[in-house]
Formats: C-alpha cells, sequence, structure tokens
C-alpha cells in the first residue's frame, strides 16, 4: 500500500520540488535579488496637480512617487504584495481635490493618501481623510491652523513660518542688508508673507520697504515690480509658485539679489522664468547638481531613471511613499488606518531632510537642515551658508 | 400635482440612495444643492427675462457666512444659515436698485461685472473669506439627534430643503407675483400702465433668487466643510445660468433636470479629461437655437403636439 | 523716483489699453452690424493666440506665417458663428436675451474647447522685433508693445478707410445703420451681417495675436478680455467703433493708475466699477451720440 | 366744481433742436369725453407719452385730479385711476385672454412676493378677488369662448378689445385712449364708441386722441393740435365748420 504511494518516482520528485520551493522564499530576504513582488496589490491614493498652475509642483513630486513605488515593488514591496499608487490630477483646484479624494477613499478604499501640493486643496483632501484618521502625508508645508488639528495629516515640507525664518536668515546674516521688498502672490505667497510679518520682530535690522501682491495666475505684474523697485531695497523677496513676478523683476530692471521661497523652485518654473532664473538665491533642500553626501544615492537613482536632475518635490514625493510604505510594512496587515497613522507619529530620515512627526507641526523640520541655491544664467548652484545655530 | 406620479416619485427618491453607490449620492446631493441654486436664476430668466450671471456671488455668500458663523465665531449653523440669506438679501437689494434699470444684454454683462468684481473682493479680503487658503473644518450639521456626516444622510435633509424652496417658488409663480412678472416679460409698458412696479418687481425677484442663492452656499459648505474663492469663479456663475436653460426655465422640474444634467455629465464623461465642458457649451448653443424651451419644456411641447395630433378627428383642419 | 512710478503705470496703461481697445472695437462692429453683443469676443482673441501658437510648435511655421494663420483663423470663426449659429436665429426673430445665451454658449464652448485640446497651460508668442525693452524716463516699455501701439494705429486707420473709401465697407454701414434701408437699394444685408461677423473675428483674433507676447493666454481668459473690451467700446459709446480707442487706453490708465494709487489686487475691481458707473449714468458713453437704446 | 381729472398748462417739448409741442394747453373735465385731433407728425404721440408719463416734459405742466404728475411715475399715476391704451394694441403675448384680464385687475391688491411665496390667506384672497374680477370683465365684454385662447391668436380687433377689457378690470376713473379706432372698420368703430359710451355713462373720464373724425362725434369738446399748436377747440360740429380746422384738415 505504502509501496505504491511511494511508486511512482515523478510524484516523489515533484514533492520535493515543492518543498525546496517552499523553503527558499520563505528565508530568502535579501532585498536585492529577492522575487518581484506578486499578488493583490496595496493601494496608495495620489493627488497631485498635473495640470494649472500648481503643476510646477505637482509634476516633480509625481515623478519621486512612481521612482519610489518601482523601488518598492523590485524590492519585494509590502510583505510580498506590491504596492500600487493610484495617482488622480486635482487640476490645482480645491472641488477637484476633494471629489478625486472621495473617490479614492470611499470607492478605492486607499490605504493611504498622498498629496496635494497646495494649500487650499490639502485643506479639501484633508476634511474627507481626517474623519476616518486615515494616514495621509502632503508634499507641502503647514499653512493654516486648521491643519494643526487634523494629526493624521503629516507634511515634509518646511512650515511656512520655518520658510519664512529661513528667508530672513539669509538677508540677515549673509547678506546682512536693512531695506528688503516683497513681492508674493494672493495664496501661497500670502500665507509665508503673515509668517513674514510675524516673525519679523525676530530680525530687528530688516525692514520691510515694499510689500506687493498679486492674484494667482495674473499675468502682468510690472507695475507692482515696478513699486517695489521704487523703494530702492537691498534685496527682493518673491513668494510665488509661477515665473512671472521673476520676469517682471527683470523687466523693471531690479539689480539686487532675489531671495525666492522654496515653492518657486522647480525647474518647471526656471524654464517659465527664462532668462530672469539669474541671481536669484533660494533656501530649500536638495540642489541636485551638488547634493549634500546622504543625498548622493537619490540623485543616482532618478538621474537613471529620468535622465534629469531632482529637486525638493521629486525627494518629498521619494520620501512620501517611503514613510507610507515603511509604516505598512511595520503594522500587521488587517492594522486599522488610525493605528497606521499613530506609528508614523515618531522621527524619519529622509532624502529631502530629518523629520520627527510628533511636532505639533506635525512635520519636525529644522532650520539647520536648510541648504541655499543660487541659480546663475538658470543653472542652480549650492552656496555654503548654512544656518548655525 | 397629480396624486399617484408624484407618490411614487417621493418613493423613488427615497430609496434611491441605498441603491446607487456612495459617489452618485455625493453627487445628487450636489444636484440637490444646484437645484436651489437654479430655481433662482430660472425665475429670474424663465419669468422676468433677466440674464443673470451674479449667482455665483450670492451662493459664495451663503457659504462665507455659514463657515464664519460656525468656525470662527464658533455660533450654530443655523444662525449661519440666516445671516447668509440676510446677507445675500441685502447686497442684492443695494446692487439690484441700480443696476435692475438696465436691461438685455447691458443688465447681463452689469451682472457679470458684479460677479468678477466680487471674485477679486473676496481674493483680497483674506482677512474675512481666507483667499485662496479659505476656511476649513466647517462643522457638520445637526438635525434631531443626527449629524448629517455622510452622504446618504446629508441627501435627505439637502433634497427636502430643495423640495421647501420649490414649492416657495411654485406659489410665487401660481400667485399675483407671478402673473405680474409674466406681463412684465411679454411687455414692459403695458405691465407699466396697468400700476405694476416693474422696478421694484424685479429687485424683489432678484433678491429672492440671492436668497436662494445664499441657502444653497450655506448647504455647500456644510457639506464639503470647506469652502475657498476657486470655487465661486465665473464658470461657476455660467454652470448656474445653464441649470434652467438646459432644463427648461420657466419649470420647476426643468431646473431640476438641469442640475442633474450639470451634475452627472462631467461624471459621465470623467474617463476624457476636461472633455464635460465642451459639452456644456454646445448643449446651450443647441439649446438656445433649437429647444428655447429646454429639456423639459421642449418634451412638453412634443407631448402637447401628439396629444392634439391623437385628439384631432381626422378632417378637421389642426386648430 | 516716483515719477518713474507713474510713468511706468501710464506705459503699460497704454499698452493694456489698446488691446482691450482692439478687442472693444470688435465688440462695437458686432453690435453696429447686428444688434448682439458678442461675449465670445474674448474667446475669439484666445482662439487666434492658440491656432498661432500651434501653428509655430506643432506645424513649424514661421512667426509671421502663423500670425496670419491665426488672424484668417479668426475670420473664418466669425463667419462660421454667424452663418450657422446666427442665422437661424435670425430668421427664428429670437429676443435679445437668446442672442446673449447664444453668445456665452460660443464663449464656454471655445474657452473648454482650448482647455481640452491644449491644456491648462500659459501660451506665449514671440514679440514683433527684438524682446528687449525701451527705456522711457527711467521707466520701460517693450519693443513689442510699441509695435502694439503702431499696430493699433494702422488697423483704426484701415477701419476708418474701409468703412468710408470702399464700397464693400460702405455697403456694410448701410445695412448695419438701417439693415431695410439698405435692402430697399440691393444690398444683400445678410451676406453684410456675415461680413461683419468677419471683421469682428479678425480684430478679435488680432488683438489675441498682439496680446499673447505681453501677457501668456490661457484658456480661461476670454470671459475677462470680452469684459475689459465691453469697457472699452462702453466707455468710448457703441455706437461707434472708433470710440473704443479712447475706451480703452483711459480704461488701461485707471488700471494702472489703480494699481500705484491703490493697490495691485484692486486693478479689475476698479475697472469694472468703471464699467457699471457709465452703463448706469451715461449709457451713450462719454463719446458716443445719444442714438443707442438699451441701458 | 370738482378739479379736471386732466388739466394740462403751456407743455413744450423738443426733439434735439426739433420742436415738437410749443406751449399746449387744454382741460378735461371730470366725468366727460374729450376728443384731442390732429394730422399725424403733429406731436399727438409725443404729447400722450407725456401725458401718462412716459416722457417727461421741457416746459409746462400736467395736473390730475388737482396734483402735479411731474414727480408720479406711470406706475404711481396708474395706481390713481389713470391708464392708456396704446396705437398698437399691447398685449401680453404668451398669457391667456384671462390671465391678460387677471394682470390688469393687480392692481386692485397688495400682496407682496413674500404673502405669495408661503401663500398666505391675503395672497390666496387677492387670486380669488383678481380671478373673480376677470371673470366679471370676461362675461361684461363677452370673451368668453376666448378665455383660455393665448393672446397672440387673437385678430387685431380682439387684441383692441382685450386691451380695452385689461384696462377696464382696473377700475380706471381716467381711460387715455391713443388712436383706438385705428384698424377697425366703420362697424367695429360704432361699436367701440358705444363701449366708450357706456364707460363714460359709468363716470369714467375718457382722453380720445385720433385722427380719426366719425369716432370724434362721441366727445363732448375737441382739440385740434397742429403743428405742435391747439389751433382751435369746441364741440365737433363747430370744429368741421371752423376755417381754420377746415384749412388745415381739408387743405380748402
Amino acid at each position: 500500500m505504502a509501496r505504491r504511494w511511494m511508486g511512482t518516482p515523478a510524484r516523489a520528485l515533484a514533492v520535493s520540488a515543492v518543498c525546496a520551493l517552499f523553503t527558499t522564499t520563505l528565508f530568502t530576504h535579501t532585498p536585492s535579488h529577492a522575487q518581484q513582488a506578486t499578488g493583490e496589490p496595496i493601494k496608495i491614493g495620489a493627488i497631485l496637480a498635473i495640470t494649472g498652475p500648481g503643476a510646477g509642483l505637482g509634476v516633480p513630486t509625481r515623478n519621486g512617487v512612481l521612482l519610489a513605488e518601482k523601488a518598492v515593488n523590485a524590492a519585494g514591496g509590502v510583505r510580498g504584495r506590491p504596492i500600487k499608487v493610484i495617482i488622480e490630477d486635482d487640476a490645482s483646484n480645491p472641488d477637484n481635490a476633494r471629489t478625486k479624494a472621495n473617490a479614492l477613499v470611499h470607492n478605492e478604499k486607499v490605504v493611504g493618501l498622498i498629496g496635494p501640493s497646495q494649500v487650499a486643496q490639502i485643506v479639501a483632501a484633508g476634511a474627507i481623510t481626517d474623519p476616518l484618521k486615515l494616514p495621509h502625508i502632503v508634499p507641502a508645508g503647514l499653512s493654516v491652523p486648521v491643519e494643526r488639528d487634523r494629526k493624521c495629516v503629516y507634511h515634509v515640507l518646511p512650515p511656512q513660518d520655518l520658510n519664512a525664518r529661513a528667508l530672513m536668515e539669509y538677508a540677515a546674516n549673509a547678506m546682512k542688508i536693512k531695506r528688503v521688498g516683497v513681492l508674493h502672490d494672493s495664496g501661497y505667497g500670502n500665507v509665508v508673507m503673515g509668517a513674514l510679518k510675524a516673525i519679523s520682530s525676530s530680525y530687528p535690522g530688516i525692514e520691510f520697504v515694499a510689500i506687493e501682491k498679486f492674484e494667482i495666475g495674473a499675468t502682468d505684474v510690472t507695475t507692482q515690480a515696478a513699486k517695489v523697485r521704487a523703494s530702492n531695497p537691498e534685496a527682493v523677496m518673491v513668494i510665488a509658485t509661477s515665473g512671472t513676478p521673476f520676469r517682471a523683476v527683470k523687466q523693471v530692471r531690479i539689480e539686487v539679489p532675489v531671495i525666492a521661497a522654496i515653492g518657486s523652485s522647480s525647474y518647471e518654473y526656471v524654464k517659465a522664468m527664462g532668462e530672469s532664473a539669474d541671481n536669484v538665491i533660494i533656501p530649500e533642500f536638495l540642489v541636485g547638481e551638488d547634493p549634500l553626501p546622504d543625498q548622493k544615492a537619490f540623485v543616482e537613482m532618478y538621474r537613471k531613471e529620468y535622465n534629469l536632475t531632482p529637486k525638493n518635490f521629486e525627494a518629498a514625493g521619494w520620501d512620501l511613499v517611503q514613510f507610507m510604505v515603511a509604516a505598512l510594512k511595520a503594522t500587521p496587515a488587517d492594522a486599522k488606518p488610525a493605528e497606521i497613522c499613530e506609528w508614523l507619529r515618531r522621527p524619519h530620515k529622509g532624502v529631502l531632510a530629518d523629520y520627527d512627526f510628533r511636532d505639533a507641526d506635525l512635520t519636525g523640520m529644522k532650520l539647520t537642515s536648510f541648504v541655499y541655491s543660487k541659480l546663475i544664467k538658470g543653472q542652480y548652484t549650492r552656496l555654503p551658508f548654512r544656518v548655525s545655530k | 400635482m397629480r396624486r399617484p406620479w408624484l407618490i411614487v416619485l417621493v418613493v423613488v427618491w427615497a430609496l434611491l440612495p441605498w441603491v446607487l453607490g456612495r459617489h452618485h449620492v455625493d453627487l445628487l446631493v450636489f444636484a440637490a444643492i444646484y437645484t436651489i441654486a437654479g430655481l433662482g436664476v430660472g425665475l429670474l430668466l424663465g419669468h422676468c427675462g433677466i440674464v443673470t450671471l451674479a449667482q455665483s456671488v450670492f451662493y459664495a455668500m451663503g457659504a462665507y457666512a455659514s463657515a464664519i458663523i460656525t468656525v470662527n465665531l464658533k455660533l450654530p449653523a443655523s444662525l449661519g444659515f440666516v445671516v447668509g440669506m440676510i446677507a445675500s438679501g441685502v447686497i442684492a437689494l443695494a446692487l439690484g436698485w441700480p443696476v435692475l434699470r438696465l436691461t438685455g444684454f447691458f443688465l447681463a454683462v452689469a451682472t457679470l461685472a458684479l460677479a468678477m468684481i466680487a471674485n477679486a473682493l473676496f481674493f483680497e479680503w483674506d482677512w474675512l473669506t481666507g483667499g485662496t487658503v479659505g476656511i476649513g473644518a466647517i462643522p457638520k450639521l445637526g438635525l434631531f439627534g443626527f449629524v448629517l456626516d455622510t452622504p446618504l444622510t446629508f441627501y435627505y435633509f439637502a433634497w427636502v430643503v430643495a423640495a421647501i424652496a420649490m414649492l416657495l417658488v411654485h406659489n410665487l409663480v401660481a400667485g399675483r407675483t407671478g402673473l405680474a412678472m409674466r406681463g412684465m416679460r411679454d411687455s414692459l409698458d403695458a405691465a407699466r400702465v396697468l400700476a405694476i412696479d416693474v422696478h421694484g418687481l424685479r429687485v424683489t425677484i432678484f433678491v429672492v433668487c440671492a436668497v436662494l442663492g445664499g441657502v444653497s452656499g450655506s448647504l455647500f459648505a456644510h457639506y464639503t466643510g470647506y469652502v475657498s474663492v476657486a470655487s465661486f469663479t465665473i464658470d461657476k456663475a455660467i454652470l448656474f445660468l445653464l441649470i434652467p436653460v438646459l432644463g427648461g426655465a420657466a419649470s420647476i422640474p426643468g431646473v431640476v433636470v438641469g442640475a442633474l444634467f450639470i451634475t452627472f455629465v462631467p461624471e459621465l464623461l470623467s474617463k476624457l479629461g476636461d472633455f464635460h465642458g465642451i459639452v456644456f457649451g454646445l448643449a446651450l448653443i443647441v439649446v438656445v437655437i433649437a429647444a428655447p424651451h429646454g429639456i423639459v419644456g421642449t418634451i412638453r411641447q412634443w407631448r402637447k403636439r401628439a396629444l392634439d395630433e391623437s385628439t384631432a378627428t381626422p378632417g378637421e383642419a389642426n386648430k | 523716483m516716483f515719477s518713474s512710478l507713474v510713468v511706468q503705470a501710464i506705459l503699460s496703461g497704454v499698452t493694456n489699453g489698446v488691446i482691450y481697445a482692439l478687442i472693444g472695437m470688435g465688440i462695437a462692429v458686432i453690435y453696429k452690424g447686428s444688434g448682439v453683443i458678442n461675449a465670445a469676443q474674448g474667446e475669439f482673441s484666445l482662439i487666434g493666440a492658440v491656432v498661432a501658437v500651434f501653428a509655430m510648435k506643432a506645424a513649424g511655421f514661421s512667426y509671421p506665417i502663423a500670425f496670419i494663420a491665426g488672424a484668417v483663423f479668426g475670420i473664418l470663426l466669425g463667419i462660421v458663428v454667424d452663418v450657422v449659429l446666427v442665422r437661424p436665429m435670425v430668421r427664428r426673430k429670437a429676443d435679445e436675451d437668446a442672442f446673449l445665451l447664444l453668445t456665452i454658449g460660443i464663449a464656454f464652448a471655445i474657452s473648454a474647447g482650448v482647455l481640452f485640446f491644449a491644456g491648462r497651460d500659459y501660451f506665449t508668442l514671440p514679440s514683433i522685433g527684438s524682446d528687449g525693452v525701451a527705456i522711457v524716463f527711467d521707466a520701460t516699455i517693450r519693443y513689442h508693445a510699441i509695435w502694439v501701439i503702431v499696430a493699433c494705429a494702422a488697423i483704426v486707420a484701415a477701419l476708418r478707410f474701409f468703412y468710408r473709401k470702399t464700397s464693400f465697407g460702405l455697403a456694410m454701414m448701410a445695412a448695419s445703420i438701417d439693415a431695410d434701408g439698405a435692402a430697399t437699394t440691393g444690398i444683400n444685408v445678410a451676406a453684410m451681417r456675415t461680413a461683419t461677423y468677419g471683421m469682428g473675428g479678425l480684430l478679435g483674433a488680432l488683438a489675441g495675436l498682439l496680446v499673447a507676447p505681453i501677457v501668456p493666454i490661457s484658456y480661461y481668459m476670454g470671459l475677462v478680455l470680452t469684459l475689459k473690451g465691453f469697457c472699452a467700446a462702453m466707455i468710448g459709446g457703441l455706437t461707434n467703433p472708433m470710440g473704443a480707442i479712447v475706451g480703452g487706453i483711459i480704461l488701461g490708465l485707471v488700471e494702472s493708475l489703480a494699481i500705484v494709487f491703490i493697490a495691485s489686487a484692486y486693478k479689475d475691481v476698479v475697472a469694472f466699477s468703471v464699467l457699471l458707473v457709465i452703463m448706469i449714468l451715461v449709457p451713450q458713453g462719454i463719446l458716443g451720440r445719444r442714438g443707442r437704446k438699451g441701458g | 366744481m370738482t378739479a379736471p381729472a386732466l388739466d394740462v398748462r403751456g407743455i413744450g417739448h423738443a426733439f434735439g433742436g426739433l420742436t415738437v409741442l410749443t406751449n399746449v394747453s387744454f382741460e378735461v373735465p371730470a366725468g366727460r369725453i374729450v376728443g384731442l385731433i390732429g394730422p399725424n407728425g403733429s406731436g399727438k404721440s409725443t404729447l400722450f407719452n407725456i401725458l401718462n408719463g412716459f416722457l417727461v416734459p421741457q416746459s409746462g405742466s400736467v395736473m390730475m385730479a388737482g396734483n402735479d404728475t411731474r414727480a408720479m411715475s406711470v406706475e404711481a399715476r396708474s395706481r390713481v385711476g389713470m391708464v392708456r391704451t396704446f396705437q398698437t394694441p399691447r398685449v401680453f403675448e404668451h398669457l391667456s385672454v384671462q390671465d391678460n384680464i387677471m394682470v390688469g385687475a393687480c392692481k386692485l391688491t397688495r400682496s407682496g412676493a413674500l404673502s405669495n411665496m408661503l401663500s398666505l390667506p391675503r395672497a390666496r384672497r387677492d387670486l380669488a378677488l383678481m380671478r373673480e374680477v376677470a371673470e366679471a370683465v370676461i362675461e361684461r365684454f363677452g370673451l368668453q369662448r376666448l378665455r383660455e385662447v393665448p393672446a397672440a391668436k387673437l385678430t387685431s380687433g380682439q387684441r383692441r378689445m382685450l386691451e380695452l377689457a385689461r384696462a377696464y378690470a382696473g377700475k380706471p376713473q381716467l381711460l387715455l385712449l391713443d388712436e383706438p379706432s385705428s384698424g377697425l372698420n366703420t362697424a367695429e368703430v360704432e361699436a367701440l364708441g358705444k363701449w366708450l359710451q357706456t364707460f363714460n355713462d359709468e363716470g369714467m373720464t375718457l382722453l380720445l386722441v385720433s385722427h380719426d373724425m366719425q369716432l370724434m362725434n362721441i366727445a363732448s369738446v375737441v382739440n385740434v393740435l397742429y403743428f405742435g399748436e391747439i389751433i382751435a377747440s369746441g364741440p365737433m360740429a363747430e370744429m368741421q365748420r371752423n376755417p381754420r380746422v377746415r384749412e388745415v384738415y381739408l387743405g380748402m
């Protein structure tokens, strides 16, 4: 009886093969040559501005996200299952952001949400994820008070008061100047301007000699730029997400250096600035042309994939996915959203910078992690200046 | 209203959200909100022959009133609705009094100018409206102990409010005011000669339209929980104009059909990206040229014509 | 230092004003010729610029060829709008607000079409002459802006010559003043109205082509341009297209001075408030004769 | 003696340099039928538009039952009983005959938009009253068969009758008639004359403006307007014999 069961050598061979296969997959976990993740994908939602005024931020972030998705899946995904990032375009509009967030969270049943990248859209999408305590990470700085109460919406770019401080540090300590002019838009620019006013008391030496505002999508700001020039500042801060103000500054022949906020720093906007992308200093985190030591690996991988140089938003896109995946790996497969959200509330080491999501501003970045770049004839160079304390 | 037909409609309406997916219920809530704003525009267009592009202004005022009252001042939501309606009505009266002296193109263009001015001010007065950043975390509405935080619960509340608005507009149109409006529309001079205060009536209807816009804005604020100037652009003003024009300006069912059209068409065409805008533009052109009475109006005409043909005995000339 | 600011405001005011004038002239021509206010005039400008941009980028034509392509497309668009859309409604004797709804529908369809085919980004065309700037009393004006002012003057002269000296122009003028009277003298009024829309389309496209190098054009800007053009035409009195020139420049100056003396964000608020005041208090416009009904 | 229903004093008016009326004065005693005739282009319709408020005269004044109408709008004059008809009758095309007449009766009720929206008792009472008045007028004018017919489908004679019925529904004290007989055949003019006579018998003051001599027979006084001036006034028979009028009218 037993003989017949073992009788056929073919069957014995088949059984042993299966055992061998089983044991190898169980113990092999070295990422370099692990099997490609297989099976039912884990869906992560992503809302980015692929079109509209915010495309200058959304498109680079998307590249970073896709690169991270590919790398994570190549390294075995999460517990062997691949991740699938479903990217939706909010067309730089909060209504779209709300509808897309609704569809992703309730129809696609994503386990986490990435983006959007502009303030209005973040608050709109946050209204969907916050009640469910869904893990939600955005490539933008914390801007409005309501964001402080949304404990599961983390930020991988500095809050606007940190941006403002970084701008003032350079003007006060690197340039050591007194008279500063400001040209800012009515969205992102408005928020950072509010922060600048709030912290101006800690930089007594600096006086804002002209503050000119223009509406988002304005196409002609020469008159505002002329008003800034008329107050003969020693430097002009431009806080906007478009190339228009930079072109206006050049057209009215303002010769003093321009200090721009991180929101203007992407190759899309540099292209839009044309030849006004010169003598512009930007406090940011990643200068692809001259990266910090532990950013080199990411820069190389990005260049190999897209044959382009990455910047802040590409790195932010990468970090977003890495942190989300780390949370999924560290929590049980059937963990509830709130559990994953709570796991994320810890320090993280990203390509862009180091974070501590436990902070009240749900970001935890330091002023010292800023690097300062300078645009010379459209090319980024990294300045030695760093904030000391 | 024919009794049985109405009862069937109510039953279907009550069961619908349990049958449809959450995303479609969300669209039906927006259809209710747009119906209320569209009723106002339909009243002006269908009964007074006035094209208004300023409804997005009053829609925004209702939304901002609710947001400011509940978020900044932490006062109850009902006060937000009331303040929204009063604010819309008062501003409509203040602006309407001079502007409604104009007629035809010039009045329509004047309302467009008002919409543009309001949009620029919503941007600029960010201390009030939050500008592009807007106002977030608007609390959910509570009603008799229920919290209306899901599309399903809000669906019933929004459509009941829409039904009340429809009843009020129906009464207005069926009553003395409605008669005076339709007379004014056909001949302004003849109406004035019959002691109808034409200017006063047009301003009154403009105020009613604005208050309806305010109510729908408040509903929008409490449903989405977030308002920003990007939701109150000129596109929205044209959308509100589309509702009665496509549906049938002179009829209340027409406004409902129009509201359903502009909420579901973008959803059906969402695969094609921004294609729905073209459909709206072409639909407006086709309706204005070929079917001036809108979808419902044209159907009524076909049914009436079919009715006439069937009852007209052969040989008798079509009277 | 202060004076250069005012000079800068005047220069940019005149530059923008001339663009508004061109659009305003298009609106006035169509209004005079057919009694219809074309709410899609700004979209004619948008299409003119977008066609030129595509002719250059996609089809690789040179700038002059693309410019002409844009202008011709404007004329064709005007003619198609009249023949296909306006004519059936004239036959049906539709009332004033039906025509307005029609032009709003056209505006919405065109801007949605540009959004769908050309996307949300901004288009610019190369400047006429060099990209540099001329210095005037320490304020700057782009060479292209000077060319725009020259072009606008040339267009006005050509229009005046066309309407007064050429037989076709006279026929169009007659048809616009008194359609029935003109018909009795054998003028084909319907064809004249089509020519009027063609002319309106041309003026609109030219405005778009000339503004694109200064102000990047995007799908949503048609309505703002229409309203600014309408404001220019209103200030100049709708009955005479030339009035739109003065109206446009006044509007442009009011806007840029508002930026200097009030605040930049109030530019549009001031411009459209001026429009409302004029429509209500001075319906025939500052320059126009009493001849206009309406307001 | 009660104040005249209409007291026109020194009316002058010009359109851009072209004088149309110079120093026109005449009276319409309460309860009488007064006529105003004149060839085309004599300024009749301009005067008519001044009387009812569509035009503000450049000089002179119009007193209505003793008070000055300068500050009164068309609607205000109508509310105190002045109703006019139009040379080509302006009926509400899309509304049925009954609805047209009900609009005429709006003047008798006051419920506003709010009470209508909430369909308060006041609003419902007003609507019922208007329907009652309209029904009575339809009976009176024999328009029962046309009750549901949209005004657009009426003949010009029926339109004239509807305009009269609609005016009558508002119980006017003073009725201004602008070329009421234009487009009517002699039989219809005869019938119109009878209707106007019965209106007058019920106490309504009438001002007939026309170039139709036949209709003027029902007027107690006729004023003759020529090139913007009243050249003669008196009973119709006398006017036919007046040399100045004959010269103007009959070119003899």
